[in-house]
């Protein structure tokens, strides 16, 4: 291939080669660029074998290495360019390069920082003073409740005020390296996760009708992200019947700190009903006393304890052939103050997947924090998936009912003008 | 580590455009929070801010000796790759929802990114120094504390209920005709007028009657003066004799001013061409619609004693230089305070003085 | 001879106003009409200078001697009433696709199980008893038309409640699809299953009528008669640049030669 | 002869330049000139279509009154200027380069707020000193707020306008002639 001849011509001359748009093409990530920040790796490792044995991933730039980095498994990181570039930078860490005006503008950061954080301390002993005095001194409890609560909100904003300035801070979230665990990067994945995805989920909600129709109110405050296998599940995408045989993997992501219990709920309010020519509600599967956290954000929904928590097994979404689209809506419910709830008499008082999500989130004071939706229809993989379930409407299809006209009405010319 | 759930709603401090403010709904408090101590040390607290922080440590001068990216670019001996990558922001507002949305204004990648503020405006510099503090303590009206003033009466008056039909009936209009003034707040350190904006605008009769060059002039004369790109507007109203019919051709150019813009034409307006003009009173004192805004006109031989376009007079064709009316937005509620500010910044006015 | 240059007008505005009113020919009833028609209704619209001609009292009358630049002949128009208005009243059942209300611009708006058409008429979608409402939530001014499944229930719904949704839909066994032979054949013999594969039978190969009103092979056939003619093109190289550049110089030449045809086309026709 | 680029040829209708003849290469022209010098008599169709361009026979007055647009060459370059087509692309930073950016906004931002913050308190501090002030003078004067009343009537002072005296902006530097200590306010006329 002439790819390869050019690359046997002298190394100069190889210096000089074009792109292969193959290789470049595969990693145009917007802006995921590693940072000069990051010290070079210790010199020894590259000292004894010369570099075309070893190339480093985010120094090499001749296609040739980087096709054998790829073939290893490691990607380049970042555009030929920067990494041509970075070969012979003497990578100054980021707040040392000698800018003027940005060295001016750390100055006046860093002496907002240092004010933040004297102001966390003195917030962190009212805190804890206003904690220690009895009830009665606090002028009762919920003044004292609700003065603390103030306390702990003004706490965390003044975290978040200490890093939001930061230029590490904001490449190492656009990088993706936030550790959810602090509060500024659960912020910044707020702000970004509102800024767009949220408002689309909103959007599919609303439109399909699934918030009228399954439950009447849901301000979507988690991020849920919904995996079939290996792919993801846009809000309302319709979705194969061989795919969601298996139950579908969830990643909640909270936006604050702490764990919470929650109850996962998918139901179906488009399971068609012929006799009352109207459509009924199931419930394909009901877990309880899920924990999530700001760090521990993965729930696959086939894992989860039978014994203390799946309460409704998963059973595979299936359409008639000539029904509607179902819309199944998965919605994450945050349980009453966390509290967990009684696994064995929930167990033995919803046996019935008929009962709908209304009078579950009535009956145990569930709120609903975060909502997902995807669609199944008749495809060509569902006749199988019936005959497996055992689904008994398999061989039936649904036709559109005739429309009786309206009785005939002789035209009365008199009453013509 | 259950860190103590805190936090629900952190958008007060934060800019406002970033973080819709959410009201506080109710407080969730954890599983465990009976038995964990509530006021953890600082440490605990502090641990939850960014470690590797760079804003931390100063800078070692010593560091950045070797930095030199020119001699650096100058050493190699190829040229870079070409970068591939080119993000360019949507020139059109698809909607939010539309994946690919403009960067913000301050993004220096967006269409609409103006390079930061490169002066101090003198006129700024003299408003906050000194006219802010000499109108308040010009206008201070001594109330001993605990005065609470007399209650007026409803501005909008209230039917006699002389007739039944009086019921649920809109009320009637205030005392003196049927316009409503604005209200006026006392003067106090957070409610001293100020310079709001300043409007340039510019009707050009000829570009109607005859070809578009008048206009064209009008509006590099306007956009040299003020720095602003101007605006044009077409024609509403249709009068015979000026030639002109709704809609048909644009007739007059305006440029909005703002900020450090604004304050650099208040500085040359006052320092550099109203003291030029020859035999000018100052502005009418009848001038100002009560709402504390300030209109005067500027004739077109005034207008080129503007130092942008006095300097390459000859660029513009005779007699094609447009007279302008310029307007001082003020934030002050009537006449009065606007004058007074206006006055302390240098604009003088003759005349009969109307409120 | 005047009387019917003035009933003319008369004529107009009785039909424009008010259908319902009885027309009858007797001269006086038009008489008292005209009185009422004109107390009633001129005062409050703006008469156009033409109708208030005709209609002062009959000692002035004045004939249109001077006929004012374009508005000689247009009171002499009148062009047919379009029936416009409510068709189906509250409560009143209706079908799928019953026309409700036929109006110019969206007097009225669709609700529930309403749509609208393309000349604002409003129909129903789904059958059920008529109604006409507000929905504040929706819309502050707007009057809503909308159809509801049984004769008590009122509009609006309250806020989110559960949509109300008919199926109208009947379940009839599936039909069995004529299954074509699989075109993989297994024969069990000593060294296990050999599996091998069939040239498929009941693939309807040859022209069939499709859709697109088109008597034709099957897309896949079509696609496949290069293959059959064996005819072969040049396998794609992005690195011929040679190549490339004869394409792009064809092409620019193509692109000449129909602007030149065009400007000869332009300048032949004038 | 290749066309001039979209852009480049929306300047040329602006300075009237005849489109195609932008000559491309340079050879080209040249080889145009000589045979144009040595076939003057009769000139073929090349060098008729070179001829209305590269040099006129008809004297710039006759050009003039043959119907030539004759729009003042300033009103073209202010057209030029007004509707530039050339409009600069976006700016395109490198990843640190937009960070340092981001970090000088932040902090313009926040000197900002700090700058209005300080003014803000400023202001209340010299409001409230005079709040005080007066509040002592009302009641602490012994004089059962005789002083006071006289001091808060405005009457003849500068209540309505200030004197275009005072109005003058900061400056860099002192003025040159120093402070003109006998100068009187000139008699309106």
């Amino acid at each position: 291939m002439a790819h390869c001849e050019r690359a046997s011509k002298p190394l100069l001359q190889c210096l000089r080669n074009t792109y292969s748009r193959g290789i470049a093409g595969a990693q145009l990530q917007t802006r995921a660029f590693q940072s000069t920040a990051s010290v070079r790796e210790p010199e020894a490792e590259t000292t004894n074998q010369p570099f075309h044995k070893a190339p480093d991933p985010s120094l090499v730039t001749s296609p040739r290495l980087e096709r054998r980095l790829l073939r290893q498994g490691t990607a380049p990181i970042g555009s030929r360019r920067r990494r041509a570039a970075l070969q012979d930078s003497a990578n100054i860490p980021f707040e040392q390069l000698p800018y003027q005006c940005f060295q001016e503008a750390r100055k006046v950061l860093l002496a907002d920082r240092e004010e933040k954080l004297k102001e966390i301390e003195t917030m962190r002993q009212r805190l804890a003073r206003q904690e220690s005095l009895s009830v009665e001194e606090a002028g009762g409890e919920k003044a004292k409740k609700s003065r603390v609560t103030a306390m702990q909100l003004h706490l965390e904003r003044l975290k978040i005020l200490a890093d939001i300035n930061d230029p590490l801070v904001k490449r190492n979230f656009e990088d993706g390296e936030g550790d959810m665990s602090k509060p500024i990067y659960r912020f910044l994945a707020d702000r970004k996760w509102r800024e767009y995805r949220r408002k689309i989920l909103v959007q599919r909600i609303t439109q399909m009708k699934v918030i009228p129709d399954v439950l009447p109110h849901c301000d979507p405050v988690v991020d849920t992200r919904m995996y079939f296998g290996k792919r993801q599940v846009q809000a309302g995408e319709f979705v194969e019947a061989r795919a969601s045989t298996s139950a579908p993997k969830l990643d909640i992501q909270i936006f604050e700190g702490g764990e919470k219990l929650v109850t996962i709920a998918i139901v179906d309010p488009d399971i068609p009903n012929v006799e009352a020519n109207s459509f009924d509600y199931k419930t394909h599967f009901l877990a309880v006393n899920v924990p999530i956290s700001a760090t521990s954000t993965k729930v696959d929904l086939s894992k989860l304890l039978e014994d203390s928590q799946v309460v409704l097994p998963w059973l595979p979404p299936v359409a008639q052939k000539g029904s509607p689209y179902h819309r199944l809506s998965v919605f994450i419910m945050e349980q009453k103050n966390s509290r967990p709830l009684n696994f064995e008499a929930i167990k033995a008082k919803e046996t019935s997947r008929d009962v709908t999500l209304r009078t579950l989130q009535a009956s145990y004071h569930l709120k609903a924090i975060g909502a997902h939706l995807f669609r199944t229809q008749w495809d060509d993989t569902t006749l199988e998936v019936m005959k497996e379930i055992g689904f008994n409407g398999a061989n039936v299809e649904l036709r559109r009912a005739r429309v009786e006209p309206l009785p005939y009405k002789r035209r009365n010319p008199s009453s013509f003008r | 580590m259950a860190a103590r759930e805190p936090s629900r709603f952190l958008s007060r401090a934060l800019p406002r455009a970033s973080v819709p403010s959410i009201r506080p709904q109710g407080f969730l408090s954890r599983r465990n929070v009976s038995d964990e101590a509530p006021s953890r040390r600082l440490s605990d607290h502090l641990s939850e801010l960014e470690s590797a922080s760079s804003l931390s440590t100063p800078v070692p001068d010593s560091a950045a000796q070797s930095f030199d990216p020119v001699a650096r670019a100058k050493a190699r001996k190829t040229q870079l790759p070409r970068g591939r990558y080119q993000f360019r922001s949507p020139k059109y507002d698809r909607g939010p929802l539309h994946p690919h949305q403009p960067p913000p204004a301050s993004d220096p990648s967006s269409r609409l990114f103006v390079p930061g503020p490169f002066s101090a405006p003198r006129a700024e510099q003299t408003y906050d120094a000194t006219v802010a503090a000499d109108i308040m303590s010009l206008c201070y009206v001594h109330t001993p504390p605990g005065f609470t003033p007399p209650p007026k009466a409803p501005r909008l008056r209230e039917w006699d209920d002389s007739s039944p039909y009086h019921k649920n009936r809109v009320l009637r209009g205030p005392r003196g005709g049927d316009v409503l003034r604005l209200l006026r707040k006392p003067i106090k350190f957070n409610n001293i007028p100020e310079i709001e904006r300043i409007t340039i605008h510019s009707y050009v009769n000829k570009a109607a009657t005859e070809n578009s060059s008048w206009l064209h002039v009008a509006g590099i004369a306007v956009q040299a003066i003020s720095n602003v790109r101007v605006e044009t507007f077409k024609s509403k109203t249709s009068v015979a004799n000026w030639g002109i019919v709704p809609g048909r051709d644009s007739v007059a150019v305006k440029a909005e001013l703002y900020g450090e813009n604004m304050y650099h034409f208040l500085g040359k307006l006052v320092d550099v061409v109203l003291p030029r003009i020859k035999d000018w009173e100052g502005v009418k004192g009848t001038s100002g619609d009560s709402s504390g805004n300030i209109t005067f006109g500027m004739e077109p031989e005034n207008v080129a004693l503007f130092p942008e376009i006095e300097v390459n007079y000859d660029m513009y064709p005779p007699k094609m230089i447009p007279g302008c009316h310029i307007t001082l937005h003020t934030s002050a509620r009537t006449d009065k305070d606007a004058r007074l500010l206006l006055s302390a910044m240098g604009i003088p006015f003759y005349g009969k003085i109307v409120n | 001879m005047f009387k019917p240059r003035v009933l003319a007008p008369l004529r107009a505005l009785e039909r424009a106003f008010t259908p319902t009113i009885r027309s009858t020919n007797a001269l006086s009833q038009s008489q008292s009409v005209l009185r009422t028609l004109s107390a009633s209704t001129f005062p409050k619209t703006t008469p156009t200078p033409s109708l208030s001609r005709t209609l002062l009292p009959f000692s002035q009358v004045r004939y249109a001697s001077h006929a004012s630049q374009g508005t000689a002949n247009r009171h002499s128009r009148d062009p047919a009433g379009k029936r416009l208005g409510a068709k189906r009243s509250g409560g009143e059942y209706v079908v799928p696709g019953c026309i409700i209300f036929r109006q110019r611009g969206s007097k009225w708006f669709p609700g529930e199980n309403c749509a609208m058409g393309r000349d604002h008429t409003i129909y129903a979608t789904q059958a059920g008893y008529v109604q006409y409402y507000l929905d504040p939530l929706k819309h502050s001014e707007r009057r809503f038309i909308g159809v509801v499944f049984n004769k008590d229930e009122k509009l609006p719904h309250p806020r989110n409640a559960p949509s109300r949704r008919k199926l109208n839909m009947v379940s009839v066994p599936m039909a069995e699809k004529v299954v074509g032979q699989s075109d993989l054949v297994a024969s069990v013999d000593e060294n296990g299953v050999q599996v091998s594969d069939v040239a498929a039978v009941d693939a309807q190969s040859g022209p069939q009528w499709r859709p697109g009103y088109m008597y034709r092979d099957a897309n896949w056939q079509i696609g496949r008669a290069a293959e059959a003619a064996g005819i072969t093109a040049m396998p794609y190289d992005r690195r011929n640049r040679w190549l490339a550049w004869r394409k792009r110089e064809q092409r620019a030449e193509r692109a000449a030669q129909m602007k030149s045809l065009k400007g000869k086309k332009k300048t032949s026709k004038k | 002869m290749k066309s001039l680029s979209p852009a480049l040829a929306s300047l040329a209708n602006v300075f009237r330049v005849p489109m195609s003849m932008a000559p491309a290469r340079p050879s080209v022209s040249r080889v145009c000139h000589e045979t144009l010098n040595r076939q003057q008599q009769k000139p073929g169709p090349v060098t008729a279509a070179l001829q209305s361009a590269s040099f006129s026979t008809t004297g710039a007055m006759a050009k003039r009154k043959s119907g030539g647009s004759t729009t003042d060459k300033r009103i073209t370059m202010i057209r030029y200027f007004l509707h530039h087509p050339l409009t600069p692309r976006p700016l395109r930073f490198s990843r640190n380069r937009y960070l340092r950016h981001w970090t000088i906004h932040r902090a313009w931002q926040l000197f900002q707020a700090q700058q209005r913050r300080k003014q803000e308190l400023e202001l209340m501090r010299q409001y409230q000193s005079m709040q005080e002030a007066c509040e002592e003078l009302r009641t602490g004067a012994g004089d059962g707020g005789k002083l006071f009343r006289v001091s808060m009537n405005k009457k003849g002072i500068f209540t309505d306008m200030f004197p275009i005296e005072y109005a003058r902006m900061q400056t860099e530097t002192p003025p040159a002639e120093g402070w003109n200590y006998d100068w009187k306010k000139p008699e309106r006329k």
